[in-house]
């Protein structure tokens, strides 16, 4: 299987505060990775760096094989890499319409965008009953089905998701979780999953990464990970 | 009555004047929250390439053959000038300091004012520049209230600009990127929208309005001078933040109220045109007092933009 | 070219700094030269030039190779002028031309009366500048009291007016010619239909003009600070249909009055002082400030402050203050812009007369001490 | 030459080109012709400039001149480490000294540029507390000392009252106008708050300018005594107190250098006292610190009328300096001014509020060697300074980003 990003030893520092240390990993075509470890490991700043947001001090970020450092991150989304932020970043002042075209926002096929918008009301009709409103009077629940929703209209080939559980019931997560992985096996989406709640995000993904204090502890495939005396003591609460 | 009649006409003049000043005001404010301090200033350069190139197609003599062609040829050749010199201005002055604390840009911003107001001086001279104001004389009386062909160009074109403004920010493209990229910067530039083009376009804008709004106000009262921008400038910020900030109805809404108040003040009140600034500004305080956010601003989260 | 100025400023700077000699008399001017008042200040800055141009010309003044000029920028606020004033005295100048609002006069010729340095107001027309008792203290335009009694002799003579309505906007200078004329009025048995105020730096006197179209006074008394503003009103006027007779004073008069209002300054009165332009000193100024354009309200009246005071230290060959005082007040000069006779108080009289737009140029209308049309 | 200093001359050549056009239109379209030859002449002579300033500024980058900055550097930090680890009064006492020869050693004019800047360091100083430390925005600061200067005026006109009098009477007066001021402004937030303080800056010079009976409007008053001081005598051996009205310069600069220091003074003590910390609680985060029982309305109202007890007594001795006051003095752009020693010398830093003072009411006084390029140079200088020091000159060093700030 082709690796379609590759992480190499890569750094990065927030002013003085070093985040990442000597960060590798990579994720094949096709695949769901997840990411998991405690609040503040590094997790979230992964992505960043990834997109470009964060700048990267050392190491290298390979997608498709070519790197992509020096590219801006508005330069990703077009290359089929979009991101579904921490915390959802909705435009709270425009309607869940236009948050959808926004996510569309490089694409100039107005029929496949059509094509795809339905899809995703399909996906997410409770989106369809609000379009008219303004992003910001959703609920927790609804915004992160719009983020996410959002991304795939952009018609990525691969998503980087960051903490899609994050403070919503059991009940949508797992919603949620199950539009994840119907996304990557019928358009074959490559996932890279950052989460907390490792349990679920074990059970959906095929391979895992784990992170302490910015670095990249333990690497396995996430049913070997699941069986795991340490994960399951120490994330999975075993 | 028509003492009325008039000091409304006035008064909807004046306003049109700062709403089209606080357009720009209100543009740049909503998307990165900066009080473009020289905004007034570039204002003032559109007046002076008006009467630049108007006195030059006079000399030429296209103004005797073609006048409209070449008011509009004017008008066209002075916003793209004022949008290029606001893009240089964001690109040196403000582009820089865009991760720094916001007073540091509204002091750049304060200081390419002070600049860009003597630069003007020094390539243009400290007397006022008179504007070929011939075929602007025009006018009609009707039921005693004279409305001269000025004042309905002026409202005209406030009310054409604000609603192919209007059109811009909420139809097309770049203007929604525009609305993502004053919400968001980081997710805009997650879906793919290049933040740094679309604040250039931005300036571009309001710096186009404001030079049509400089022309304008040469035509209109016949002359334009190296320090006109500053007093419109201050007003038409007040407007755009009577109207709530951000807001591009609200900047008109806003820009019309203060013009209002300020010649009817003048026209009503015994001491009324030596206090009409006060009475301008405690509208302001006054509607902020009660609604905030300003007539015409939402009510969000205030620690976002 | 501006670059190259600034070059040759810089190099100027330089080689006076060096070369500064007894062999150099240095003398101050101050004024607005940035700032909204930039257009009169750089007026007076020039006709203090030309002045030094005219003497130098003639031959110069003995024991002095050069004379120089410290052109200071007053920028019409009190602080700024205060520190220009002293940097002025900082630069042992023997004299110094200004200021013009009197607003920084005043403050300033606090700061150079106690270094004794003699001051020759060309513009500063409020009565406070000379009534403070200061010794080296001169004025060499008129007073507004003055202006303003010409101004009503002429309304009610010529004009045979029985209302008027008055115009201000705001500064010492304007606001104390309208109350003159205010007060002259009512003594006249005039009826002052209103005396109404705008702003500085207003560019919009809608407002005002509606209400003065809609009260038909007989004249209109419009007391501006700058001309700009006067050519303003008048196109505002003209659109608005304000049919009073409307009479101006001498901060509006500026060539650019015309230039901007054009057919809306037609007709319009203006009290300013006589000048006899068939002299000799008049043609004399004129030639030397060719170079620097038309001549403002305030370029005459700088030339002769200059002027005056440069015959004086010629005359007296001395830079002693209480000398050139005495020297003033002896002499009587024909200057570029009327007779110049300074008394103890530091006066030098006004001859202020009316004057009329016409055909695009100032003419000469009324004289009120013959009662006679020119 | 790398990508990136090619692709970096590409945008400055650009930059140059883009110049060029700006300028063509202002200075070659004139007297119904188009002429070339002056925008290329004065284009040229800045070209020439920012090529060579640019050039250096790119070597540095790429390190070539290290051979030149690098034993710079080095001494730079050296006497910095010095001075850090020096104690305090070593650094001070230097400072006091030539404080107080100033005047012994200079001229009139170079005493008065220090007056005028002693002056705006108590504004900028006062302001500092209100912009700095409790991160509300005020562009109508001015008006405080408008107050003071014409309450000083008044009374004195009117009352003879002596200065010393009359300066606490100042600052309570500003004071009072802060709060007045302040109640109906301080529930609006960011720029809001800013536009509103802007008014009110107005509000408070349009009606000093339209008072006629108050305030001689703008003829402004005359006549407002030096402040004064009791000598005391030995005469025929009997002790007695001479009066002594002190219009020389020298002596204006001891009074003033006296405020200034009790500002400074004050305005520290503030700054590390409890009312400091909840200041900064507000400007850093103000629903938090009003979650943490910070009475966040009561702390705002109380750091205006600490801001502008400053305006009042630098008002006061500003009316007692120039004996004359006029709305002149009080306009906006002195806010802005004000604003601008604050930010640029490092908000809520002491230091860098005296060196901002420093700097801007020295530098138009340098530039007077400019003439007519004075405001120009100015204004540049204003905005370049803060592309160099964007935190300011000499920043806070307990200073975080302010809630609103956040993207």
């Amino acid at each position: 299987m082709a690796a379609i990003l590759e992480l190499e030893g890569v750094c990065a520092h927030y002013g003085r505060i070093q985040a990442l240390r000597d960060v590798s990993l990579h994720v094949g075509e096709g695949e769901i990775v997840t990411i998991i470890g405690a609040n503040g490991a590094g997790k979230s700043t992964t992505l960043m760096t990834i997109c470009g947001i964060v700048r990267a001090s050392k190491g290298d970020v390979r997608y498709q094989g070519a790197s992509i450092l020096d590219k801006r991150a508005d330069e990703l989304p077009a290359l089929g890499l979009c991101q579904v932020p921490e915390g959802r970043r909705i435009f709270p002042r425009l309607t869940v319409q236009e948050n959808l075209d926004m996510g569309a926002f490089l694409r100039r096929d107005a029929d496949g965008i059509a094509a795809d918008l339905g899809m995703v009301f399909r996906l997410f009709p409770v989106l369809f009953e609000r379009r008219k409103q303004h992003g910001g009077t959703l609920s927790g629940g609804e915004q992160q089905m719009l983020a996410i929703a959002r991304a795939f209209m952009g018609r990525p080939k691969m998503l980087l998701l960051d903490e899609p559980s994050l403070g919503l019931s059991p009940m949508i997560s797992q919603h949620i979780f199950r539009i994840i992985r119907n996304v990557n096996e019928e358009s074959g989406v490559t996932i890279l999953l950052v989460e907390q709640n490792a349990n679920m995000a074990l059970k959906l993904a095929d391979r895992a990464y784990v992170m302490e204090t910015g670095a990249v502890v333990l690497e396995d495939t996430a049913a070997a990970l699941r069986e795991n005396a340490d994960i399951k003591k120490a994330y999975l609460g075993q | 009555m028509d003492y009325l009649f008039q000091q409304l006409i006035n008064g909807l003049t004046l306003g049109g004047v700062y709403a089209l000043v606080a357009l720009g005001y209100t543009m740049v404010y909503g998307i990165i929250s900066l009080i473009n301090f020289a905004h007034g200033e570039i204002f003032a350069a559109g007046g002076y390439l008006g009467v630049i190139l108007l006195s030059y197609m006079a000399s030429q003599g296209v103004m005797d053959n073609h006048p409209w062609f070449g008011l509009a040829f004017a008008l066209i050749l002075a916003m793209g000038y004022c949008a290029m010199l606001a893009m240089a201005v964001e690109k040196v002055a403000y582009k820089p300091l865009r991760s720094s604390s916001r007073l540091s840009v509204l002091l750049s911003a304060l200081g390419m004012s002070i600049f860009l107001q003597n630069g003007l001086m020094l390539t243009q001279g400290v007397y006022d520049k008179a504007y070929p104001t011939e075929f602007t004389h025009g006018g009609f009386e009707w039921l005693g209230v004279r409305v001269s062909f000025m004042q309905i160009g002026i409202l005209a074109v406030t009310g054409l600009l604000l609603v192919l403004l209007n059109a811009l920010v909420f139809k097309t493209r770049i203007g929604k990127a525009m609305r993502a990229t004053s919400q968001d910067k980081v997710m805009s530039a997650l879906v793919g929208i290049h933040s740094d083009k679309v604040i250039s376009t931005t300036f571009a804008i309001g710096a186009a309005l404001a030079a049509a709004a400089g022309i304008m106000v040469g035509l209109y009262y016949g002359s334009v001078r190296y320090d006109m921008g500053f007093v419109p400038g201050i007003k038409a910020f007040a407007a755009a933040v009577l109207g709530g900030i951000g807001n591009i109805t609200g900047a008109m809404i806003g820009g019309l109220i203060i013009g209002m108040v300020e010649i009817l003040a003048a026209a009503y009140i015994p001491h009324g045109g030596e206090y009409k600034d006060v009475f301008a500004f405690v509208i302001l305080i006054g509607v902020l007092y009660f609604m905030p956010t300003g007539i015409m601003g939402e009510n969000v989260d205030d620690t976002r933009v | 070219m501006k670059a190259r100025s600034i070059i040759l400023a810089l190099v100027a700077l330089c080689l006076t700094a060096g070369t500064a000699s007894a062999a150099t008399l240095k003398i101050g001017s101050l004024s607005p030269l940035t700032g909204s008042y930039a257009a009169d200040g750089n007026d007076i800055a020039n006709g203090t030039r030309a002045a030094i141009a005219a003497i130098e010309k003639d031959g110069g003044i003995p024991g002095f190779d050069k004379i120089e000029l410290f052109a200071e920028d007053s920028a019409c606020d009190p602080r700024q002028a205060v520190a220009a004033a002293n940097k002025l005295v900082n630069e042992k100048v023997v004299g110094v031309v200004g200021a013009y609002c009197s607003s920084a006069t005043i403050p300033a010729s606090e700061a150079l009366a106690e270094a004794d340095i003699p001051m020759l107001t060309p513009a500063s027309t409020s009565e406070k500048v000379t009534e403070r008792g200061l010794p080296y203290m001169f004025r060499v335009c008129g007073r507004d009291d003055d202006q303003s009694i010409a101004a009503m002799k002429f309304i009610k003579d010529v004009l045979g007016a029985k209302t008027i309505f008055i115009v201000d906007d705001k500064t010492t200078y304007s606001q104390g010619l309208a109350d003159n004329v205010e007060k002259l009025a009512a003594k006249e048995g005039l009826k002052v239909i209103a005396h109404d105020h705008v702003n500085q730096g207003d560019k919009d006197f809608s407002a005002v003009l509606t209400k003065i179209k809609d009260a038909k006074p007989d004249v209109l008394y419009m007391s501006l600070q700058n001309s700009a503003s006067g050519a303003l009103m008048l196109i505002q006027a003209k659109r608005t249909g304000v049919t009073a007779a409307i009479i101006g004073q001498d901060a509006v008069y500026h060539p650019q009055l015309m230039e901007i209002a054009k057919d809306a300054a037609e007709g319009m009165y203006l009290t300013f002082g006589y000048i006899d332009e068939s002299t000799p000193s008049y043609k004399k100024f004129m030639a030397a400030y060719e170079k620097f354009g038309k001549p403002g309200a305030y370029s005459a009246y700088a030339y002769d402050a200059a002027y005056s005071l440069l015959s004086a230290i010629k005359a007296t060959k001395s830079t002693d203050p209480a000398k050139i005082k005495a020297e003033l007040i002896k002499t009587e000069m024909q200057g570029a812009s009327k007779k110049i006779k300074f008394q103890a108080n530091g006066e030098s009289g006004s001859n202020y007369i009316i004057r009329v737009v016409k055909d695009g140029q100032f003419a000469n209308f009324w004289d009120p001490q013959t009662g006679k049309k020119y | 030459m790398t990508r990136g200093s090619r692709k970096s001359w590409q945008y400055f050549g650009l930059g140059l080109a883009w110049f060029y056009l700006l300028l063509w239109p202002l200075l070659g379209i004139r007297d119904g012709a188009l002429h070339f030859a002056e925008t290329t002449a004065v284009w040229l002579r800045v070209a020439l400039g920012a090529t060579l300033c640019f050039a250096l500024y790119r070597l540095g980058k790429a390190g070539r001149l290290d051979a030149a900055l690098k034993p710079l550097a080095a001494a730079r930090d050296a006497v910095g480490n010095t001075l850090a680890r020096a104690p305090r009064w070593m650094l001070l006492l230097p400072l006091a000294v030539f404080a107080l020869s100033y005047p012994v050693l200079t001229n009139r004019y170079a005493q008065d540029v220090a007056i005028n800047v002693l002056v705006y360091i108590c504004l900028g100083l006062g302001l500092n507390v209100v912009v700095g430390l409790c991160g509300l925005l005020d562009l109508g600061y001015i008006a405080f000392y408008g107050v003071g200067a014409y309450t000083y005026a008044l009374l004195s006109i009117h009352y003879s009252l002596p200065f010393w009098v009359c300066l606490p009477i100042c600052a309570a007066l500003a004071a009072i106008a802060g709060c007045l001021i302040g109640y109906p402004t301080l529930r609006m937030r960011g720029d809001y708050l800013a536009i509103v303080t802007l008014g009110f800056g107005e509000i408070v010079r349009i009606v000093i300018n339209n008072w006629m009976a108050l305030t001689g409007g703008p003829n402004g008053l005359l006549g407002i005594k030096s402040p004064g001081i009791y000598l005391p005598q030995l005469v025929d051996g009997s002790f007695s107190f001479e009066y002594l009205v002190i219009r020389k310069l020298e002596y204006l600069y001891y009074i003033i250098l006296a405020l200034a220091v009790f500002t400074i003074i004050a305005v520290y003590r503030i700054n590390f006292s409890r009312i400091g910390r909840a200041f900064e609680a507000i400007r850093e985060d103000e629903t938090a610190a009003e979650l943490m029982g910070v009475d966040t309305f009561r702390f705002k109202l109380l750091a205006y009328a600490l801001g502008a007890v400053f305006g009042g007594l630098a008002g006061a001795f500003f009316a007692a300096r120039m004996r004359f006051v006029s709305p002149e003095s009080f306009t906006f752009i002195e806010s802005a001014m004000v604003l601008a020693m604050v930010v640029l010398g490092g908000m809520g830093s002491i230091p860098g509020v005296i060196l901002g003072a420093l700097a801007l009411v020295a530098l138009p006084e340098m530039f007077r060697g400019f003439e007519l390029y004075r405001m120009l140079a100015f204004g540049g200088a204003m905005a370049f300074m803060m592309l160099v020091r964007p935190a300011g000159l000499w920043p806070a060093a307990r200073l975080g980003k302010r809630s609103d700030d956040t993207e």
